[in-house]
């Protein structure tokens, strides 16, 4: 039985106890590391003491892959960052090209793409809900209730967009072709099931003692902390700084709409949990603004060229993705290839702090910090 | 203030070091498998045993609970209610040790690779690989990057492969009704 | 055939005989409950379960048993040989050892004991040694951690559970399992011990190791726990152990609580009404259990622990002090019932005031609607 | 929010800076829809130590670190700052000289800039002096590649179909 490496045989002092400090590795296989995330917890018992967090095991060259291809064709190697919510990162990757070529876009596409990319926001949130009430431990019930909602968001996207997951329906300049005739009674059907699904998590998890005994005070996060790491999105909020990019800096058609911005107080992990919840409904309200907003017209410019050519430009374009601040840098130096393109992605900054948010939790609260991060290996990994 | 100016250029040429990395890579060996089931009643009741296992093992085949990428939510929306496997006595399990299936759902990646291995080899046997999506068959749209395998069956053996990027869920459920299929004709070649 | 006449008038004989006709029903529903609660677990999410292997799914526990059976038995490179391979058995025999005790009907049931409930105590204390085992000796860590949260978990609730059961032993004045079911044709000890029923089954489900106390086995931390290592026949032991207890408790605590063969209302049509009443009450006490399972999330170790020691362990023994001024002044037995049900309120009240619950619960679409919340301030708790 | 005026030197954030920061040595432009503020490696503490420091400027969250591999002008590093107190963007270029990629490290600063720099660094080969944990992150730990670099090739779609020979370190 040599399950201690011989360097940890040493006892270690601890409250006059001996004790040997223990190496747990969790992942790349594991049922509650979200993908093929990796972390090395040394615990004490049952408490971490230290936590070293291993990436790269989904790294597949996105960046590399994307200097490689024409404009439109590298488009679908960036919907599959975040694959939970693609649209977002359509919408992101359109923006850097079109601000690079000076492309205007129908005012009608803003429309359309910001209602798919709050619906698409939706779903990478009903995704976190289930896998965290899976984590949890309530025994796959919190996936269940989320697949239904999300399975119905997908019918949509296929019924518009021809896919489930990756559309690329996003064009730079537009938005690949319109509407189907029935969009809008299907909009507010999707919306009214969304708002009972939403109604049922309270139930299920927001309710629930054993959750609210286990998520509240949990791994507390300070605004100052949080912003020296790099965390924005819903972990962000939940420190209590309303601060999100579609307020702070409003980017396509966000400036017209009216919506809120859900924050917490302490930080913790049931604050994170919460602000998504809250921002499910604030993002099916944009959905609804935008159905009543959407003007008439093109979706997609018609002055585009046949090859898109982009001879200089430089950009970094922010917008919300799902999980915070999906950041674009792009460099164009002629031809119809990116010279540069860099994913700036919100899981890889969140990931980052974990170790100071598991270090002198317990070994299962470790797991639930992990899981309140919402990671996706796309974009952490690239 | 001037830029760039201090050293004259000496630019060594870029000569990549990867490593120990071709033996990590090494396929997977599979010795010549003795499991158990072979040896219950070697000769003893020749008829209708075999079938009665195989029709067992195809009714209860448990995937680990292990996803890589993108595919990974194709096939946790075929678990769940709209699709849902557990009509087929498929249900996930999290353990290497206690499953008969390897899902393999997404792009496999070069560091990835040793951990998929490993697994393979934990899995006792009868064990299958279902290789989902593009990625996991040949690389998909990533093979030219070169942190990327080009195709799961080049570390372990596949028995299904089911196309899609992603594959939608009722193609997943196609594939294991194709194994199932597998399962049953093959029971007199393999055991 | 009774307690009092064995077959052919030899007693091992008929202890044999006994037991093997018990094993071979525990297997069988032990097999159908498997396959009952994939069925019940895809009711509350909204799912059909199995289908495909017979009718309605019916042979789906077979399947996996005849699977698990055929599947190659692995040993890892570094775990301890014997202990490894020996921990299933005895994980298995302490659950097969209850079963002895147990009676299924007025005059069913291997051995009526005179300390039958004694015997059930002693022998389920012996459960924790084949899991200890079991973590120990299959050299992973995922198996070690749970080994050991077993054990700490199961030695700390096997105290609050005697102790209700004592309360009720006391009121019963036998320790004799058959005496104790038909004591209650008229009044279940559950009307007069509600405080003892509700620590008996807490205490139960943490044996058990059923949500929300499945720590030692828990699938998002530590992938299965004890038995992580284990595949084919051993790993099915463990299954069978598993199903076996739930299934070996269901019928203790509705004997001790519910009436077990007894008709609460009075009234016995024979044996086969008897041993029907037996299914009923331990399958609906299993139902039960199932249902906990799929809607509650886990505890962690350190709460579960402060449960146990902190609400438990103190509630059962004011419980038994209780039970005792009554019966030694001999006050009417109305006042057990008063008493105890005043206990279980306590024990709710207690939950509701120590849970730090949010302050507005499940008010947040209603907040929203009523515009109450002010822009960029929202919503926590 | 920008309260200096805005010249053809210092354009929009760029004369706040300026302003507030006059020792800091900059070259200022325009990107498509930002400043650009350009320094070299060793004015590059100072600067931001000025950026974060400074209660009228106080970008305090790093967003983004950007290797770029500019070919025959060597590697150049890129970094994205954000004042949440005044909405403020800027991003800063600190291009390195040919054969020498070093770029001291901004994790003393802030604590994001950890990943990020080792992303950089092992897809560039630059060097960030002063890291405390200059291992790979995304690529295996022996490894010694730079996918992003412009010298470092694809794998063909000739070798997976079997025409071409693989090259060496690709093949398995």
């Amino acid at each position: 039985m040599s399950i201690w490496p011989e360097e940890r045989v040493l006892p270690l002092e601890r409250d006059g106890l001996n004790t040997v400090d223990m190496t747990i590795n969790v992942g790349p296989q594991h049922p509650a590391t979200h993908g093929v995330f990796r972390m090395v917890l040394t615990v004490d018992g049952e408490v971490v003491v230290d936590c070293e967090p291993y990436i790269g095991y989904l790294h597949r060259g996105l960046e590399k892959l994307t200097e490689s291809a024409d404009y439109r064709q590298a488009m679908g190697w960036w919907d599959r960052t975040d694959y939970l919510a693609g649209m977002c990162c359509e919408m992101a990757y359109c923006m850097a090209v079109e601000k690079m070529a000076g492309i205007e876009v129908p005012e009608r596409a803003e429309y359309i793409r910001v209602m798919m990319a709050e619906l698409s926001r939706i779903n990478s949130h009903f995704m976190f809900l289930g896998a965290f009430g899976a984590d949890v431990g309530s025994f796959g019930t919190s996936f269940i209730y989320a697949w239904r909602e999300r399975e119905r968001i997908y019918d949509f996207f296929e019924e518009v967009a021809g896919d489930r997951m990756f559309p690329t329906y996003f064009r730079p300049g537009g938005v690949q072709m319109d509407l189907p005739a029935n969009c809008e009674s299907r909009v507010r059907g999707l919306i009214s099931s969304i708002r009972q699904g939403i109604e049922d998590f309270d139930g299920l998890l927001t309710g629930n003692e054993i959750f609210v005994e286990r998520c509240q005070g949990l791994a507390p996060m300070t605004t100052e902390r949080a912003i020296n790491w790099g965390i924005t999105g819903p972990i962000l909020r939940a420190t209590g700084l309303p601060w999100d990019v579609r307020k702070a800096e409003p980017y396509s058609v966000y400036d017209r709409l009216d919506f809120e911005i859900p924050t917490g107080k302490q930080g913790d992990i049931f604050d994170r949990y919460f602000v998504r919840l809250a921002e499910v409904y604030q993002s099916t309200r944009i959905v609804e603004q935008c159905l009543e907003q959407m003007p008439g017209g093109l979706v997609l410019n018609p002055d585009l060229p046949k090859t898109l050519r982009i001879d200089k430009g430089e950009c970094y374009i922010r917008t919300e993705g799902t999980k915070g601040e999906y950041g674009v840098y792009a460099m164009a130096r002629g031809g119809n290839k990116a010279y540069r393109m860099k994913l700036r992605s919100p899981s890889f900054s969140n990931l980052a702090a974990l170790k100071e948010m598991v270090v002198g939790s317990y070994l299962a609260d470790a797991i639930i910090i992990l899981g309140s991060l919402d990671i996706v290996l796309g974009e952490v990994d690239k | 203030m001037a830029l760039n100016d201090a050293t004259p250029p000496q630019v060594k040429p870029y000569v990549p070091d990867f490593g120990s990395e071709a033996e990590r890579l090494r396929p997977v060996e599979i010795p010549e498998a003795r499991a158990a089931y072979r040896l219950v009643l070697p000769g003893v009741m020749q008829v209708g045993v075999d079938t009665v296992f195989a029709m067992s093992r195809k009714s209860s085949l448990w995937p680990m609970t292990f996803g890589l990428a993108c595919c990974a939510i194709e096939m946790i929306g075929t678990f769940m209610a709209n699709h849902d496997l557990d009509r087929f006595g498929i249900v996930p399990w999290p353990s290497p040790r206690q499953s008969d299936v390897m899902i393999v759902s997404g792009t496999v990646t070069k560091k990835m690779a040793p951990a998929i291995k490993l697994l393979y080899e934990q899995m006792p046997n009868p064990k299958y690989v279902i290789s989902m999506g593009a990625c996991a068959t040949n690389g998909g749209p990533y093979t030219e990057y070169d942190r990327v395998l080009q195709g799961v069956d080049k570390i372990i053996p596949v028995d299904v492969y089911v196309p899609g990027c992603p594959p939608r869920p009722e193609s997943l459920l196609d594939g294991f009704l194709a194994l199932q299929r597998k399962i049953m004709e093959e029971k007199r070649t393999v055991g | 055939m009774s307690f009092g006449d064995p077959f052919f008038g030899i007693s091992w004989l008929d202890a044999i005989i006994r037991t093997v006709i018990v094993v071979l029903v525990m297997t069988v529903i032990v097999v159908y409950l498997t396959y009952g609660e994939r069925k019940v677990v895809a009711l509350f999410q909204q799912r059909l379960g199995p289908m495909r292997t017979g009718p309605w799914g019916l042979l789906q526990g077979f399947a996996d048993a005849v699977k698990l059976v055929t599947k190659e038995d692995i040993r890892p490179a570094n775990a301890d040989r014997w202990v490894f391979e020996f921990a299933p058995y005895l994980t298995f025999i302490p659950v097969l050892m209850v079963l002895i005790s147990l009676p299924f009907a007025r005059d069913w049931g291997v051995r009526n004991m005179t300390l039958g409930m004694f015997y059930v105590f002693a022998i389920l204390g012996l459960n924790i040694v084949g899991i200890l085992m079991a973590g120990l000796g299959s050299g992973n860590k995922y198996a070690l951690l749970g080994g050991v949260r077993a054990a700490a978990q199961m030695l700390s609730y096997e105290i609050p559970l005697v102790i209700s059961l004592l309360s009720v032993a006391m009121i019963a004045g036998t320790l004799n399992l058959n005496a104790i079911a038909g004591l209650q044709a008229h009044r279940p000890f559950i009307v007069l011990q509600p405080l003892a029923f509700l620590i008996f089954f807490t205490a139960m489900l943490s044996e058990l190791h059923r949500a929300p106390f499945d720590i030692p086995v828990a699938e998002s931390e530590i992938v299965g726990g004890y038995f992580v290592e284990y595949s084919g026949i051993r790993w099915s032991m463990f299954q069978l152990t598993e199903y076996a207890s739930m299934w070996a408790f269901s019928v203790f605590g509705s004997t001790m609580f519910l009436g077990g063969w007894e008709y609460p209302k009075g009234g016995d049509w024979g044996w086969g009404w008897q041993l029907f009443l037996t299914f009923v009450k331990s399958g609906a006490w299993i139902i039960a259990i199932m249902w906990v399972r799929t809607t509650v999330p886990r505890l962690r170790i350190d709460q579960l622990m402060s449960f146990c020691w902190k609400v438990l362990l103190p509630l059962s023994l004011a419980q038994m002090l209780m039970n005792g001024f009554i019966l030694v002044y001999g006050w009417p037995q109305e006042l057990l019932t008063v008493t105890s049900g005043a206990g279980a309120v306590f024990l709710f009240v207690l939950i509701a005031l120590v849970i730090r619950r949010p302050k507005k619960k499940t008010t947040l679409l209603g907040a929203y609607r009523q515009g109450s919340l002010p822009s960029g301030q929202g919503s926590a708790p | 929010m920008s309260n200096a005026a805005t010249t053809e030197e210092f354009p929009g954030v760029a004369a706040l800076i300026h302003k507030h920061l006059p020792k800091a040595q900059f070259v200022a432009s325009r990107t498509s829809n930002d400043v650009d503020i350009r320094t070299d490696p060793a004015h590059l503490i100072e600067l931001v130590e000025g950026l974060k420091s400074r209660p009228e400027l106080a970008f305090d969250y790093l967003r983004n670190v950007v290797g770029l591999d500019m070919e025959a002008e060597g590697l150049e590093v890129k970094y994205h700052f954000y004042s949440f107190a005044h909405n403020l963007h800027v991003q800063v270029s600190v291009p390195t000289p040919p054969g020498n990629p070093h770029v001291p490290t901004l994790t003393h600063l802030y604590a994001g800039a950890d990943w990020h720099e080792r992303e950089a660094a092992e897809m560039f080969g630059l060097v960030f002096d002063g890291h405390p944990n200059p291992k790979n992150l995304l690529l295996e730990e022996d490894l010694r590649i730079h996918p992003l670099l412009k010298a470092h090739p694809l794998q063909k779609v000739e070798i997976l179909q079997g025409i071409e020979e693989p090259t060496p370190g690709f093949k398995f």
